[in-house]
């Protein structure tokens, strides 16, 4: 049946070329500039989905994004698209299609039973059944609901095209590409204006390229388009962007916008994105997004066949397609007959115009006349038959008089809602209008601007002068005086709707098409006390569906107003949401998604240690060496136990460069030290460095690190890796915020210098063998605690005599761009000594085995008596955090704090986050002592040892207790302990 | 009660001309009530249904500024469970679980609590060992809880990024019992169940300030219907619990924050269960009409305008496709936000209000919903009775003065990072 | 969301951070050496207590991404129209 | 002492940079960089002595000032980025001697990659991820933004008309930043015809 509906010419589609393209695996062909609806009705194909309750048979209505219908899957594999509507589908060569929410096939489909059972399915059933017996629900009901429903498949596998983000900027945003929009970009562009125009469309000009009776400025309309489009080309500060929805509008005049760059191609180009996610930020902004036309709601409104009247007509002029032979036509307006009128003269039978009207326009009525057709004024379409095509109208005319006529299409017109979502993101709601029984839009976000059928003004001349007046308009308020000029001229078609909101009719008669939404469903909620619009959705599913109730939605709140009793201006309308039209979740993440998903922080040593086998575990953003893997060793805790002997025998050499550093400069410097830090700063001499620990306002601990003194106005301090940006944010606060008048400088130098720690008994042999005669490391030149900067090799180096892992220990600094030289020049120095190097998972066990704490412990909720670290506390100064860190919850003896833990059995493992039981006690809460903070395997014990947090717990030492792991199913005896497991009085580190 | 497959099916012979309203609403009584619940959201009416059913409680008022379930509990990502880590929240949230458990037969109204599971993601040994703490803590409590492996997430969820991903999943926490339920339906539940008993529900009706008596205790309640008597009041307006605090003349310790949530076009069953990223704001699970149901991250600043703004969305969405890059495809339908209570702690307050006669139920953030029948049973006890229920014993509001705080993420005092 | 910072100029709301309320964020810092055990009365009162206004609210902001600068915004909390933008800063002086 | 010298690996060493007509990156190394911040109550000498001392205005507002090899970026208020032709990591330690005690002044020598972007479709890459306005009605040669582009953070100035922009990014996230530039560029440097 090839191009059984195309018309031999016309219509906007390149007819040089053919594309192919398959529908539940049947071939067509199509053409340039079709649709896949549109190219689907070409070739006859009427049935094209199924409804999402009752499974009905359903075919194309409407020619735009408003479709509730014709959703299918589009491509496969991978790239499978759900519930894509064909009417706004670029069709190219190869396009493969399926239909959906059916099964086994859309002809026959086993869901349709759901339509035999309709009368139990009414609105809100579930919530009436299924309780009993309880356990059914989870196990039987809700698979079989969640199974039936749902439309589409998803691939389940991921997104292989790639997706951008873009910024742009404009003084006016047209939105719409309309004669309404055209005039508005036309008026600021010519100003001078920096105009950014979006279409949602492939093809710019929107109804001028569906209607062929309108002149604009004396001329065919689309001639007229042509021209404005070309104009507005070569106007170097215009930007015309096709294929890109609007939809959304933020604060500040910010608008999100949707490109298709590649939907039109059966895969991006190479290098091309998929989709592009635009945020435009623009002074002003017109909204002429046009009108959707509004069903009538009649019994077997839904069936294939009917469809929108406007529809009709954009199939008839822009794509050359008379979707029927036998053709209807059911209207309240004088919009319906030029539907009427086009379909006579593309030469398709046309049975009757049934207007609910009883008086028409003379003028349409003379033309009319010319039609030979059956004219019904004050009629109605009471039903339709015909199973899974349209066949048979029933017609009721003024005097109730019953007429059943034989067509195959029906176009219906209920009047035209102005596209105003945009206008009401921000929360404006908009007015009804008596005049053309629709909502306009009242308030607009700032700077908007409504024109065209957007704004309710649907005549054409009317909307250009409105365009031209508001580009103009929002020229002028960027600076842009524009040029005196007309508005381009045209006539005002006529609408006078008079609203029919439901047709009397046996049978189902559909408010929501797509969500099988009935007129008897509407009632139902009314009667159940689901007034408000917004209970009405809720309830019914009203407007939920693909479409956001685009078509459904005033039919619906108008008739839950007409059983209120109340004029619909009151009963209002539901919100409206971004996105305007549904936006690929993969576009609004666009690079940064897999790999890309955060940003990688690597330290200069990275490919250092990755070319000696390191594994790399992230810590924040930062990529950090974890261990070094050797030959012959069996799994990580091999490679971690020998990095720890290493160590603790000799040398290791580990990159501690992700450690926050922050440069404080100033005469203030110190009192400001002072301040931030519990402990005291100010008299730290210069060359030395001292632990300092930072409390939150609230009392509770929030970062601890070195203060290392410089200079007598020059300090740098380290913060952990994770909490470096939040320390710097507050330190900024305290000095911009608080106290403006210290002066003090902050510069954060974390990616200034590439730092290692040099620890183990050998490491002043190690590094005093590579400075050389640069620096003498004799103990009593540079004891613990010491810091100095000098030259070496060509770099100035800093050099920190402070120790994590208790061995005696350095941490030297170089500019990160000679990191991995110095990395190079420790290991060779490093060679003759058995230096090793060692990473994260070995410098923790470190630390556990000395009872430093980390992350684990500085958790946000403990203290600094918690963690044993009370005495810090500065008595002698203010500091941030002193006053609430008194609270009574903060000092209560009974809260948790920190020891050190090991297994009774030395074979035993221990897990972290395991809970401390007393011997005997039951799980319960009430019985919970504490928890296990870290654990770890220590080398140097050689068992497990742990540190954790415990009520009561330094009065513990020495007790048993359990630590128990519920999760991985262990009870493990633990003896209580100090948390330092290694050198306790701290020897080593001072040696 | 009276729905049933039997009344469904007698009331489809009949053309389903003959349901009544599922709850009355209902004009303020000249009389004035017992108790005045301010909000009609979940908490609220589960307040005034606990009050009728655990108490005897029955000339009771709610009252709704809009229409009933207008609020968060109309809005929210409708996830329930109870995996809380500290001692003063696992017991409520317990309970509040039990109360999900047999709600439907509770009520006589379907619900669809779904029981699906919901599963947390780590990504680093850390998060490992914090998460292996808090669900033994919910074992010690009494409360189901399971590690998963890597092998064993990927068995269960083969299409989550695995491979070529920037915080590989190492693991998971899960909670069977967990999971979700019919958002709007509890609150219809609620009030249907409550206006059985003689509750009245009263919608468009906003309350504007409160009636004192010479000694300043409250006594009924302003609104945009009129002077309400109350013998007790009781507020539980979410959101807006500093704008209702302000009109009795005291602060809160909570700021009003923005949270968007998502929801696609809805596709056949993908995902059945609740997931959430370990690495990343996201959260998702399916609705049974099948629309991807997701969220992440609160916008970040104080605001009372239920909508957010575009770096959220984005957010969000990287978070999803980090997570679950097989979604990019499957497009957002709607995206809306819901005003949250984000109190200092991210703990809620269940309490007297520092002024006589009023009642004080707040700080949800945005957790509350599942907390729904918790809150209503415990916040029915302490109107009824004058004491905290044990559950809710925590729940002071002078704990922050005081230094008690619930902080589960250990944030301190900064509302938007809870 | 766009904020006119004073230095950068109309920037995108993902360049900042929000702290909370302007008034409430303040430190109340003793000079003199503090009584150990005194915590001030009123200081839980100044960090938990938040302004929380639906209407104009002064609040601070961190242009992180951008100039580091913090910045007080007047701001309506139910439109999210920006009234004013400055430097926290005060210079004493 | 000793007598070799480290040897140097710049920021974006290894990185996969976009070299095409439509857009080419490169990275100028061996500069010196320092961020220099203004001591309490000191900005007018501070402006005072920079004029004399190099023969540039300090800008008072996100601007790039240059003087032969060394280039002033006001990043925030009292605070700017110099920058220095082969200064090198020295280049700090002068500039510390030369302002004294009017300006605080750190080594980021190492802190940053900074690399040379230019080319016709160097505005249209940049726009995809960079939330500053580039349009030459809004930001011309000397203006200067402290910004991110995606999620890295970026100080960015542009150089010349043609345009040329220079933008210098944490030395850690250089390639995280090369990955997106080259991702963005895509478009432009791999479909033929472009
Ligand atoms: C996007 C989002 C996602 C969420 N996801 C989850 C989740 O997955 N799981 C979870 O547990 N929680 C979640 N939450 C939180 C949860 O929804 C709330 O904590 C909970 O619903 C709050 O309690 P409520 O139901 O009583 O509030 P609401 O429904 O907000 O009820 C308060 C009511 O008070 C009314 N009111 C306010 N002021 C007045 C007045 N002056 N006079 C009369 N009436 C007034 C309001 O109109 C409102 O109806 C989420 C919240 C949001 C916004
Ligand atoms: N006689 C009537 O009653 C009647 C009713 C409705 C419309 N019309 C006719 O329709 C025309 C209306 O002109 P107009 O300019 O106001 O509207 P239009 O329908 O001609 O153009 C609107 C354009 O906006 C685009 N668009 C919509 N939303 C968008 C978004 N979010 N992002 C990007 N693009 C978007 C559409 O694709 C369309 O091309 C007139 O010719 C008018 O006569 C007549
Ligand atoms: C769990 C859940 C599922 C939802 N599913 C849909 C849906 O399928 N379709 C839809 O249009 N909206 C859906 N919504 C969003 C509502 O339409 C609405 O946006 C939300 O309740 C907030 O109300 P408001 O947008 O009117 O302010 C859903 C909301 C929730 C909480
Ligand atoms: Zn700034």
């Amino acid at each position: 049946m090839a191009a059984a509906c195309r018309l031999p010419e016309g219509g906007l589609i390149d007819r040089s070329r053919t594309l192919r393209f398959a529908f539940d695996g049947r071939d067509y062909a199509g053409h340039p500039g079709d649709t896949l609806a549109s190219a689907l009705l070409a070739n006859g194909v009427g049935l094209v989905g199924r409804s999402f309750k009752y499974h009905r048979p359903r075919g194309v209505l409407t020619a735009g994004p408003e479709e509730p219908n014709a959703l299918v899957e589009l491509r496969e594999g991978a790239r499978r698209e759900p519930n894509s509507k064909a009417t706004g589908v670029e069709l190219f060569d190869g396009l493969t299609a399926r239909s959906q929410n059916r099964w086994p096939s859309l002809e026959h489909d086993v869901g349709a039973v759901n339509g035999l059972l309709s009368p139990l399915f009414v609105a809100g059933f579930y919530y009436k059944t299924f309780k009993w017996p309880s356990a059914f629900w989870e196990k039987v009901y809700e698979p079989l609901i969640r199974r039936a429903a749902g439309l589409g498949r998803s691939s389940g596998l991921a997104d292989p095209d790639s997706y951008e983000k873009a910024f742009a900027f404009c003084d006016v945003l047209v939105i719409g590409s309309g004669p309404a929009g055209l005039a508005g970009a036309l008026a600021a562009g010519r100003a001078g204006a920096r105009v950014i125009l979006c279409e949602e469309d492939f093809a710019p000009g929107g109804r001028l390229l569906c209607e062929e009776d309108l002149e604009i400025d004396a001329r065919p309309a689309l001639d007229w388009a042509q021209d404005a489009l070309r104009e507005l080309a070569a106007l170097p500060n215009v930007t015309v962007m096709p294929r890109t929805a609007v939809f959304g509008v933020y604060d500040g005049g910010t608008y999100g916008a949707i490109e298709k760059v590649g939907d039109h191609l059966p895969e991006p180009l190479p290098g091309q994105p998929r989709q592009r996610l635009w945020q435009i930020v623009a002074g002003r902004s017109i909204l002429a997004a046009g009108a959707f036309e509004r069903p009538l709601v009649f019994s077997g409104n839904d069936r294939p066949g009917v469809m929108m009247a406007s529809a009709v007509r954009s199939y008839r002029s822009r794509f050359a397609v008379v979707p029927g032979r036998r053709a209807a036509v059911f209207t309240n307006n004088d919009d319906g007959w030029r539907t009427a009128f086009a379909l006579a003269e593309a030469g398709a039978t046309l049975e009757a115009v049934v207007d609910t009207r009883p008086q028409i326009d003379a003028a349409i009525r003379k033309r009319a006349g010319f039609l030979g057709t059956r004219i019904v004024t004050g009629g109605r379409v009471a039903s339709t038959s015909g199973g899974r095509a349209l066949a048979e109208i029933e017609v009721v005319d003024a005097t109730g008089h019953v007429r059943h006529l034989g067509c195959d299409l029906l176009a219906m017109s209920g009047g035209f809602n102005p596209s105003l979502g945009l206008a009401t993101h921000l929360g404006a709601r908009p007015r009804w209008s008596e005049a053309i029984a629709a909502f306009r839009p009242d308030a607009t976000p700032p700077g908007m601007s409504v024109v065209g059928a957007a704004n309710g003004t649907f005549g054409t001349g009317a909307g250009l002068a409105e365009g031209f007046a508001a580009g103009q308009a929002a020229a002028a308020a960027a600076g842009f005086e524009a040029p005196v000029a007309e508005a381009p001229r045209a006539r005002d078609e006529t609408l006078a709707v008079s609203p029919v909101w439901h047709v009397a009719g046996k049978g189902k008669a559909f408010v929501d098409l797509q969500h099988d939404v009935t007129a008897k469903d509407v009632e139902l909620a009314h009667r159940e006390g689901f007034r408000s619009v917004e209970l009405l959705k809720r309830y019914t599913t009203l407007g939920m569906a693909t479409d956001q109730g685009k078509l459904s939605n005033i039919n619906g709140h108008a008739r839950m107003a007409e059983l209120l009793g109340r004029p619909v201006e009151e009963v209002g309308t539901t919100v409206s949401r971004a996105p305007h039209v549904p936006v690929a979740i993969a576009a609004f993440a666009g690079h940064a998604r897999g790999r890309h998903f955060k940003p990688t922080r690597l330290t200069a040593g990275h490919d250092f240690a990755r070319r000696n086998g390191a594994s790399f575990v992230e810590t924040g953003q930062w990529l950090r060496a974890q261990w070094f893997a050797r030959p012959g060793e069996a799994d990580w805790l091999d490679s971690v136990v020998r990095e720890v002997n290493a160590v603790r025998g000799g040398v290791g050499i580990c990159d501690v460069s992700t450690l926050g550093k922050i440069d404080v400069q100033g005469a203030d410097a110190g009192a400001f030290l002072n301040r931030v830090y519990v402990n005291a700063f100010a008299q730290l001499p210069v060359g030395r460095a001292r632990y300092g620990l930072m409390l939150r306002e609230d009392g509770f601990v929030l970062d601890d690190g070195t203060v290392a003194r410089l200079g007598p106005e020059h300090f740098v301090l380290s913060t952990t890796t994770a909490n470096a940006a939040r320390i710097m944010k507050h330190l900024n606060f305290c000095a911009q915020v608080l106290w403006p008048e210290l002066d003090v400088q902050l510069a954060s130098v974390t990616e200034a210098w590439a730092q290692y720690a040099v620890a183990g008994p050998r490491s002043r042999q190690l590094l005093q063998a590579m400075l050389g005669q640069a620096f003498d490391l004799a103990n009593e030149r540079f004891p613990f605690m010491g810091v100095a900067e000098f030259e070496w090799a060509g770099v100035p180096v800093r050099l920190f005599r402070i120790s994590f892992s208790g061995e005696l220990a350095y941490e030297i600094a170089v500019p990160a761009h000679f990191g991995e030289a110095l990395a190079e020049a420790l290991m060779a120095a490093g060679g003759p000594l058995g230096a090793t190097l060692y990473g994260t998972e070995a410098l923790g066990v470190m630390r556990i085995e000395k009872g430093h704490v980390a992350g684990n412990e500085l958790s946000g909720t403990t203290t600094a008596a918690d963690l044993g670290l009370g005495r810090m506390m500065s008595t002698k100064k203010d500091f941030v955090g002193r006053a609430l860190s008194g609270r009574e919850g903060l000092v209560d003896s009974a809260r948790i704090r920190f020891v050190g833990f090991r297994p009774v059995d030395p074979s035993a493992r221990l897990s972290g986050g395991a809970h401390f039981l007393e011997v005997g006690a039951e799980p319960t809460t009430a019985n919970d002592l504490g928890y296990a903070t870290s654990v770890a395997f220590s080398p140097t014990l050689g068992h497990w040892i742990g540190l954790g947090l415990l009520r009561n717990g330094p009065e513990r030492i020495g007790e048993r207790l359990r630590a128990v792991d519920l999760l991985r199913g262990t009870d493990v005896e633990v003896e209580i302990c100090s948390p330092v497991f290694v050198d306790p009085e701290g020897v080593r580190l001072r040696d | 009660m009276r729905y049933s497959i039997f009344s469904l099916a007698a009331n489809a012979l009949t053309g389903h001309r003959r349901w009544k309203p599922t709850w009355r609403d209902a004009a303020p009584k000249a009389g004035g009530y017992d108790v005045v619940v301010i909000g009609g959201g979940g908490h609220g009416l589960a307040t005034a249904y606990y009050l009728a059913r655990n108490h005897g409680i029955r000339n009771v008022a709610v009252i709704e500024k809009g229409w009933i379930g207008s609020g968060n509990v109309g809005r929210n990502t409708t996830i329930i469970r109870s995996n809380y880590l500290l001692p003063g929240n696992s017991s409520f949230y317990e309970l509040s679980m039990k109360l999900w458990e047999g709600l439907e037969a509770d009520l006589g109204y379907n619900a669809m609590v779904s029981q699906r599971g919901v599963l947390n993601l780590f990504h680093s040994d850390a998060q490992r060992d914090a998460y292996v703490r808090r669900g033994n803590a919910m074992r010690l409590e009494g409360i189901d809880a399971e590690l998963l492996s890597r092998e064993d997430v990927r068995r269960e969820m083969p299409f989550l990024a695995f491979d070529d991903a920037r915080f590989p999943i190492k693991g998971g926490l899960r909670q069977r019992r967990g999971g979700t339920a019919r958002h709007d339906a509890v609150a219809w539940g609620y009030a249907g169940a409550a206006s059985e008993r003689g509750v009245d529900i009263i919608q468009n009706c906003e309350v504007t300030g409160f009636l004192t008596d010479p000694d300043g205790r409250v006594t009924g309640v302003e609104t945009t219907r009129g002077a309400i008597r109350a013998g007790k009041t009781a507020m539980a307006v979410a959101g807006n619990s500093s704008r209702v605090a302000a009109l009795a003349g005291f602060r809160l310790p909570i700021e009003s924050h923005v949270l968007q949530a998502f929801v696609s076009e809805a596709i056949k069953p993908l995902i059945d269960n609740v997931v959430t990223f370990g690495a990343g704001h996201f959260y998702i699970s399916q609705s049974d009409k099948g629309g991807l149901v997701f969220g992440g991250d609160i916008d970040g600043y104080n605001s009372y305008a239920q909508r957010g703004n575009l770096p959220t969305v984005e957010d969000v969405c990287e978070g999803g496709m980090a997570l679950m890059p097989a979604i990019g495809r499957v497009r957002m339908l709607r995206s809306w936000g819901g005003i949250m209570d984000m109190s200092m702690d991210g703990s809620p307050i269940i309490d007297h209000a520092p002024v006589a006669g009023l009642y004080l139920n707040a700080g949800w953030c945005y957790g509350g919903f599942k907390a729904t029948p918790a809150s209503g049973h415990c916040f029915a006890h302490l109107i009824a009775t004058d004491a905290p229920a044990r559950e809710a014993a925590a729940y002071r509001l002078d704990r922050f003065e005081r230094g008690y705080t619930i902080d589960e993420k250990g944030q301190g005092a900064q509302a938007n990072l809870h | 969301m766009r904020i006119d910072c004073p230095f950068c100029g109309p920037r995108d709301l993902r360049e900042f951070s929000f702290l909370g309320d302007a008034e409430a964020a303040g430190s109340a810092l003793a000079d003199a050496t503090p009584a150990a055990d005194a915590a001030a009365p009123d200081e839980a009162g100044r960090v938990y207590l938040r302004a929380n206004p639906a209407g104009r609210h002064r609040g601070l902001w961190y242009h992180e991404a951008g100039c580091r600068s913090w910045l007080a915004i007047e701001r309506d909390t139910r439109t999210h129209e920006i009234f004013s933008v400055e430097l926290a800063r005060k210079e004493p002086a | 002492m000793t007598d070799f010298a480290l040897s140097e690996r710049p920021a974006f060493f290894g990185a996969v940079l976009p070299t095409s007509a439509a857009l080419a990156a490169s990275e100028r190394t061996g500069l010196g960089i320092a961020t220099v911040t203004a001591r309490r109550g000191r900005a007018g000498e501070l402006a005072e002595t920079v004029r004399a001392a190099f023969g540039v205005s300090l800008p008072s507002g996100p601007k790039a000032v240059r003087s032969g090899g060394l280039t002033f970026v006001g990043t925030g208020p009292g605070t700017w980025l110099a920058f220095q032709d082969g200064g090198g990591w020295r280049f700090a330690r002068d500039l510390a001697e030369r302002l004294g005690p009017l300006a605080s002044v750190c080594d980021q020598s190492s802190g940053y990659g900074v690399l040379r972007v230019a080319g016709p479709k160097t505005r249209a890459t940049l726009a995809k991820g960079v939330p500053v306005d580039l349009h030459p009605a809004a930001f011309r040669p000397g203006d200067a933004a402290v910004t991110l582009a995606s999620h890295v953070g970026i100080v960015l100035w542009q150089v010349d008309e043609e345009p040329t922009y220079d933008i210098a990014v944490f030395r850690s996230l250089a390639g995280s930043f090369a990955d997106w530039l080259a991702a963005s560029a895509a478009e432009f440097t791999a479909v033929p015809g472009h």
